[in-house]
């Protein structure tokens, strides 16, 4: 099987751990990833506040490439790129007049025949497959953080709860781990603050922190570049904010399915982390 | 030839501003059989209609066409005023150039180009008009009422003593709806049961009720004074004649296990129960999907107790039909569950609660006899959060309308809380307080400046739990947005009030239009609120839209009063749109030729079959035969005629075929 | 031809709900192009497939025929009955090559005053652009020979 | 044929019917209908593969009618399909009419509109190749195209109503085309009247055709009518699942419905 791929700019920048994880479990669950050829940015940040017309040509440029390329389907790890991709590909479907202007715009043809997921979307497709691969299973309680991106606005992106997602906590059962039930799954990091306004993103990710290690959870699961630095990269801020020294690392959910299939830490991107990844208990010592 | 008079509205500017009146009664004028158009400012009014009335008996007209609004507006006001100038009021025919022509179109020439040929159309139809008498037919002077709560015994009560009977039909075991549940009702604070208790006494017992409890209507055929409801009388597989209402199955029923409907869930009942001690008929039910002995055969413990073996385990299901003369729909709401809320928890916090269980928490005859103890752990809370519009007004999650009920029963919510916990702070997030009615916004004031309960005008985001306490996140938009967390004990959504559940089916088995929500729609929402489009059936209650108590006894009063006034006649007059099968000279006698498929495509079932016979009594031929009484003049048999046989009177072929010829 | 052609719209619907709907376009103040013009009937299940043919015979180039969703029918089923006779009349019309696209059905409620008003747009928009009936047309200007 | 007037014989004779309705030796090769009621008029009966009017369109006749109980000869299946059709339409009473089949090694004889159906169920039916290719070859047309084909078509027609009445269903003593209040269809045979005229006579017998195609045969001017009749009845079945002639208790496909029908062009 082959599907699209737009890493983006974190996933080749701040984010490497994630470009390299995603890829590192797609080829060992089978799935050929299809780099989407020229690709441009997806506007994400400042396009979409600026000029409304550019927030949509440049995903549906990034779509109409891979429309050229013969993919149908187009997979964007990062959540914000994911939300301006399906953003856009959401507009142009409701109002498809507009396409022949995009197009225009784009100096390509687009159709919408191309469609956006993000990285739960396509693991929840192979979760037989990956609880089959799991040889060392996750064995640990996890605090899956979904953020504000992946499963919202529920009209565009029509996927899992808007409230109380359930997808990543189901994907990290497979690898044994033991979700908690939280409420802080969709709350704030602060995502672009991270640099006008640490201090927001301090106090904000430290209620997030805070109340994962005090329901007992081991590791924060994340599938967004964003949430990772703020969580992972802030946590000095944040933990002075909290007054407190947490330590719990912050992983990519493909970096927890990655170490449960055996995959080589290194290949992961395990090292790239901030917060080191390491655990006061043993393996499956909570349980 | 005909003398047709033509009669142009400008219905003020609403017609005259798109449409040049004067040239389309000239352009009329001039069509062949119209001798006499005039146009007039507003021919609805007085003066318009002595002007019709008087060019009627001056020009010797025998037809007449009011080019005006809508027919389904003024067709009635001005057929009379045709019939009274002495032309039968089926030659009086609308021409809307409002509704479909000047407020639809732009000022200009084919606008009124427009006009003129749609009142060429009419002019046409109206030479093809033939004088048509009005049908009357008996009405059965029994009302059925559907929906036992406080709208159908009020209704029921009123045509009660009108001196008709009544057949009350309620689908639980128990009379008394969602009244019953309450404990103190706005905004006097009395006790619900202490005032609806004697409603329902005195309905079971007036001798002009047939109560049919644990009951639900099946099928209703026929029309306005001559339905033929069949109803399915549930088993509740205990003989109410043998019963004596003693309770002692209920208390020895070993499965005591069931959430409680009654208590909405707050409590358990046994399978073999009466819903609530004051239910009328207080005689229990066995819930079969919950009972040991229906389940694995074993058990029959109240079998064996009830003193007076009255418990029938055999006991089936019985279809009844009656003939019923009008209908009224009584069939209440529901509330929106919890679990609908992402924000709230999903449902899964047990003291994140409704406002129904709120009442039965607050209600002395409720699972903790009126001590408000949350669900959880049966504390006491000390601060309670209520949620106003919890799905109502909100258009992306819940329904777009305001569900009318919540701002006053919060506000009663806050004092009862207030009057039980004294120490106890309650918080109200709301939108808007919409308190309108009499002694109402008083009763909201009185919440909050003597029993000091806090509103805080915003939405809640998140609730979530922490240290046994519910977090409730908001923001305080009368405080430039400063956000809100309240650490409560229990949290009360007052959700949204929905139409029942499976009520479009219903609206389709009585043939009723419903709205987009499944509330049953009134025929016209001002001046035709209890009434359906279907003649003959009304509405009462919230099953047309949310209503609280006041408004719902208003409606059902005004629900009975109807059927009291269409039961004040022996005969109805019925509108003589039915269709006809032709009569010929012999040797045809009819061009019918009897091959009876229009039988199958008729619905209502209003065509016969006719024997045609000679003198000496044998059948020359059969032919089709519409009743009259039956036929609610569809036309679907006229269109399906190979024969053209039967024809419509009002929508003959010959008219739709003229008016198609002026095109 | 300089003047653009403006097409002649018949349009049958039942009284109780697309009548009511097209007042309800009304009501709404929701403009249409003025080009069709209604006839009232009863019920969809009262249109002959006959009149339809008369509507062209008339030298309309679209009709437009409309009536009440299926299960809201004001006599429980006409509509029905109407949809079966359509299904049947619309393949023989096409299989004797009369333009099908010049007959739009529909199913508009009395509360669909905005569809209504959009429909009569569309299809208005339609017909002008597939130009005048002339096939029809014709037949009529052959007469008798 | 020896059986066939053996068996039409014992019937008369034993006084089961006053009649028969069969096929006897016409001009030339031709076959025409017969109406036997004595012996000796069974003699002149034959039974070929000539023999392919489809009988049941005169049982509706006023003089047939009227001669009592009748056997019919139902060479062609389309006629025990008019009888079905017929009883259908309380045209003719279930068991009022014998049919004779002509089978192999014999003559078979059915009295009840089960015994048809049955019969019905053992043989197959099919267009002919010839019909069959010109349905395939109109449907396959762009529609401009197909109507130019018809148009030529019905240029030829005059009217005569020969397609009508060699209908076995066309059995009204009134039919829309004499009805002229109003005047639907417009008498002369112009181009509309045609289109029109074609157009009501398919509609009338959608749901109902027994695909005898007799109407096809007796166009003195030879336009293939049949196939207006045999595509609506196609449409039927292939959109409602039931067809005309298929049994006598079936209600009509046209006079019911399904509330889960499905189409397409509905807005």
């Amino acid at each position: 099987m082959r599907i699209g791929y737009y890493p983006g700019c974190s996933l080749l920048g701040s984010s490497r751990e994630f470009n390299e994880s995603v890829k590192a479990v797609c080829e060992a669950i089978g799935l050929e990833l299809v780099e989407v050829p020229d690709w441009n940015c997806c506007g994400a940040s400042s396009a979409h506040v600026l000029d409304h017309e550019l927030s949509v040509a440049l995903p549906a440029k990034i779509l109409a490439q891979a429309e050229a390329a013969g993919l149908t389907e187009v997979l964007a790890p990062c959540a914000a790129c994911y939300s301006r991709l399906i953003g856009a590909y959401s507009e142009l479907e409701k109002n498809p007049d507009h396409k022949t202007r995009v197009s225009e715009i784009i100096e390509m043809p687009y159709t919408g025949a191309v469609k956006v997921v993000n990285v739960l979307e396509v693991l929840e497709r192979f979760a037989d497959v990956i609880q089959a691969k799991a040889v060392q299973p996750f064995a640990r309680k996890v605090a899956c953080y979904y953020g504000c991106l992946l499963v919202r606005p529920p009209k565009v992106v029509n996927f899992d709860r808007p409230e109380d997602p359930q997808v990543m906590d189901q994907l990290a059962a497979k690898v044994g781990a033991t979700p908690i039930d939280w409420p802080f799954k969709t709350e704030c990091c602060g995502a672009a603050f991270s640099v006008t306004r640490t201090d927001l993103v301090a106090k904000l990710c430290g209620k997030i922190v805070d109340s994962a290690v005090k329901l007992q959870a081991e590791a924060l699961v994340v599938a967004c570049p964003m949430c990772h630095s703020n969580l992972d990269m802030r946590r000095p801020e944040t933990n002075a904010a909290l007054g407190k020294d947490l330590q719990i690392p912050v992983l990519f959910l493909t970096q927890v399915i990655g170490l449960a299939m055996g995959i080589e830490p290194k290949k992961l991107g395990i090292q790239r982390h901030m917060v080191p990844v390491a655990f006061n208990a043993p393996t499956g010592a909570q349980a | 030839m005909s003398r047709i008079g033509v009669f142009t509205c400008h219905c003020g500017e609403n017609i005259a501003g798109t449409v040049d009146c004067p040239k389309v009664a000239e352009l009329t004028r001039q069509i062949p059989g119209v001798v006499h158009s005039v146009d007039y400012k507003y021919m609805c009014s007085d003066p318009g209609q002595t002007l019709i009335k008087e060019a009627i008996k001056e020009h010797k007209l025998d037809g007449v066409v009011v080019a005006a609004c809508s027919p389904r507006m003024h067709e009635p006001t001005f057929r009379k005023a045709a019939a009274e100038a002495g032309v039968n009021p089926y030659l009086c025919e609308m021409a809307n150039l409002r509704e479909h022509c000047s407020w639809v179109h732009e000022k200009n020439e084919a606008t009124t180009q427009k006009a003129a040929d749609l009142v060429r159309i009419m002019v046409e139809k109206v030479k093809h008009d033939t004088p048509l008498t009005p049908i009357k037919v008996p009405v059965t002077k029994t009302a059925l009422v559907v929906g036992g709560g406080i709208a159908g015994i009020q209704t029921a009560l009123d045509i009660a003593n009108a001196g008709h009977q009544v057949v009350l039909v309620e689908k639980s075991p128990s009379i008394g709806g969602h009244m019953s549940q309450l404990s103190e009702t706005f905004p006097t604070l009395d006790c619900s049961q202490c005032i609806l208790t004697p409603r329902m006494v005195e309905a079971a017992q007036h001798p002009n009720i047939k109560l049919m409890t644990y009951s639900e209507v099946e099928k209703v055929d026929g029309f306005i004074g001559n339905f033929k409801v069949t109803v399915r009388k549930k088993a509740k597989k205990v003989d109410e004649k043998a019963c004596t209402g003693c309770g002692l199955c209920v208390t020895k029923c070993p499965n005591k296990k069931i959430p409680d409907e009654f208590n909405e869930g707050l409590a358990f009942r046994p399978a073999i129960y009466v819903p609530f001690p004051q239910a009328v008929p207080n005689k229990p039910t066995i819930d079969t999907a919950n009972c040991t002995y229906f389940k694995n055969g074993k058990c029959g413990v109240c079998s064996k107790v009830c003193p007076t073996g009255a418990i029938r385990y055999d006991q089936e299901d019985e279809l009844i039909t009656m003939d019923i003369g009008a209908i009224v729909m009584a069939t209440g709401f529901k509330l929106m569950q919890t679990d609908k809320f992402p924000e709230y928890g999903y449902g899964k916090y047990k003291d994140v609660i409704d406002g129904m269980q709120f009442e039965r928490l607050a209600s002395a005859s409720g699972p903790t006899a009126g001590v408000i103890k949350r669900p959880s752990d049966g504390k006491e809370p000390e601060t309670v959060v209520f949620i106003a519009c919890s799905g109502s007004r909100d258009r992306a999650k819940g329904v777009p309308y305001c569900s009318k009920i919540c701002c006053m029963y919060t506000a009663k919510h806050t004092m009862l809380y207030k009057h039980k916990v004294h120490h106890g702070q309650a918080y109200v997030f709301y939108m808007d307080i919409r308190s309108a009615g009499k002694d109402y916004d008083e009763f909201v004031r009185r919440a909050i400046e003597e029993d000091e309960a806090k509103y805080i005008r915003g939405r809640v985001s998140r609730i979530y739990e922490e240290d046994g306490k519910l977090i409730v996140k908001g923001a305080d938009t009368l405080m430039n947005g400063e956000p809100v967390e309240i650490k409560a004990d229990m949290v009360v959504l007052a959700t949204a009030v929905q139409s029942q559940d499976r009520s479009e089916d219903l609206a389709q088995t009585l043939h009723i239009s419903y709205d987009k929500y499944g509330f049953f729609a009134e025929a016209h929402p001002k001046l035709r609120p209890v009434e359906t489009n279907t003649a003959g059936i009304f509405l009462a209650g919230a099953c047309q839209a949310p209503r609280d108590i006041p408004e719902t006894v208003a409606q059902g009063s005004a629900a009975g009063a109807k059927v009291a006034a269409l039961f004040s006649q022996d005969e109805l007059t019925r509108e003589p749109i039915v269709a006809v099968v032709n009569r010929q000279a012999p040797p045809l006698f009819s061009t019918c030729t009897g091959c009876f498929l229009c039988q199958t495509a008729c619905p209502y079932q209003a065509i016969e079959q006719e024997e045609i016979k000679d003198r000496s009594g044998r059948v020359i031929k059969t032919v089709a035969k519409v009743n009259p009484g039956l036929c609610q003049g569809c036309g679907t048999c006229v269109a399906f005629c190979r024969t053209k046989a039967i024809d419509l009177a009002g929508f003959s072929n010959e008219q739709l075929f003229a008016e198609l010829m002026t095109l | 031809m300089s003047e653009q052609f403006e097409p002649k719209i018949t349009a049958f619907v039942c009284n109780w709900c697309t009548y009511a709907g097209a007042d309800l376009t009304g009501t709404s103040r929701i403009k249409y192009q003025p080009n069709v013009r209604v006839l009232r009937v009863p019920c969809t299940g009262r249109i002959d497939f006959m009149l339809i043919m008369k509507a062209f015979e008339r030298g309309a180039d679209g009709v437009m025929i409309s009536g009440c969703h299926p299960n809201d029918c004001h006599y429980t089923s006409g509509n029905y009955h109407a949809r079966r006779r359509w299904m049947v009349f619309r393949d023989l019309m096409d299989f004797m090559g009369i333009d099908t696209e010049r007959v739009t059905f529909s199913w508009v409620s009395a509360a669909e005053g905005a569809k209504w008003g959009a429909l009569v747009n569309e299809v208005t928009d339609k017909i002008r652009a597939l130009g005048p009936n002339t096939e029809q047309k014709q037949l009529v200007g052959l007469g008798v020979e | 044929m020896e059986s066939l007037k053996q068996k039409a014989k014992e019937l008369l004779e034993a006084g089961e019917i006053k009649a028969v309705l069969g096929y006897a030796r016409g001009t030339s090769d031709t076959r025409r209908p017969h109406v036997a009621m004595s012996a000796l008029e069974v003699d002149k009966l034959v039974a070929d593969q000539a023999c392919t009017t489809n009988l049941a369109n005169l049982l509706m006749k006023h003089e047939i009618k009227h001669l009592g109980k009748l056997a019919v000869v139902a060479s062609r299946p389309s006629t025990l399909r008019s009888l079905l059709q017929l009883t259908a339409e309380h045209q003719v009473a279930d068991g009022a009419i014998l049919a004779l089949v002509p089978a192999e090694g014999g003559v078979k004889q059915l009295g009840t509109a089960q015994a048809f159906e049955e019969h019905l169920a053992l043989v197959p039916q099919k267009k002919t190749e010839k019909d069959q290719a010109l349905l395939d070859r109109l449907k396959a047309m762009p529609r401009a195209e197909r109507f130019a084909f018809w148009q030529k078509e019905f240029s030829r027609c005059m009217k005569c109503y020969a397609c009508r009445n060699s209908c076995p269903m066309c059995y009204c003593e009134r039919c829309t085309m004499d009805c002229n209040r109003p005047q639907w269809v417009p008498v002369p045979s112009h181009a509309v009247g045609n289109q029109e005229y074609h157009l009501v006579r398919a509609m009338h017998l959608a749901g109902r055709c027994v695909e005898c195609g007799e109407c096809g045969r007796a166009c003195p001017v030879g336009i293939p009518v049949h196939l207006l009749t045999f595509f609506a009845e196609d449409s039927v079945r292939a959109q409602f699942g039931q067809g005309g002639g298929a049994s006598a208790t079936i209600d009509n496909a046209l006079s019911t419905f399904r509330p889960d029908d499905k189409e397409t062009f509905i807005r």
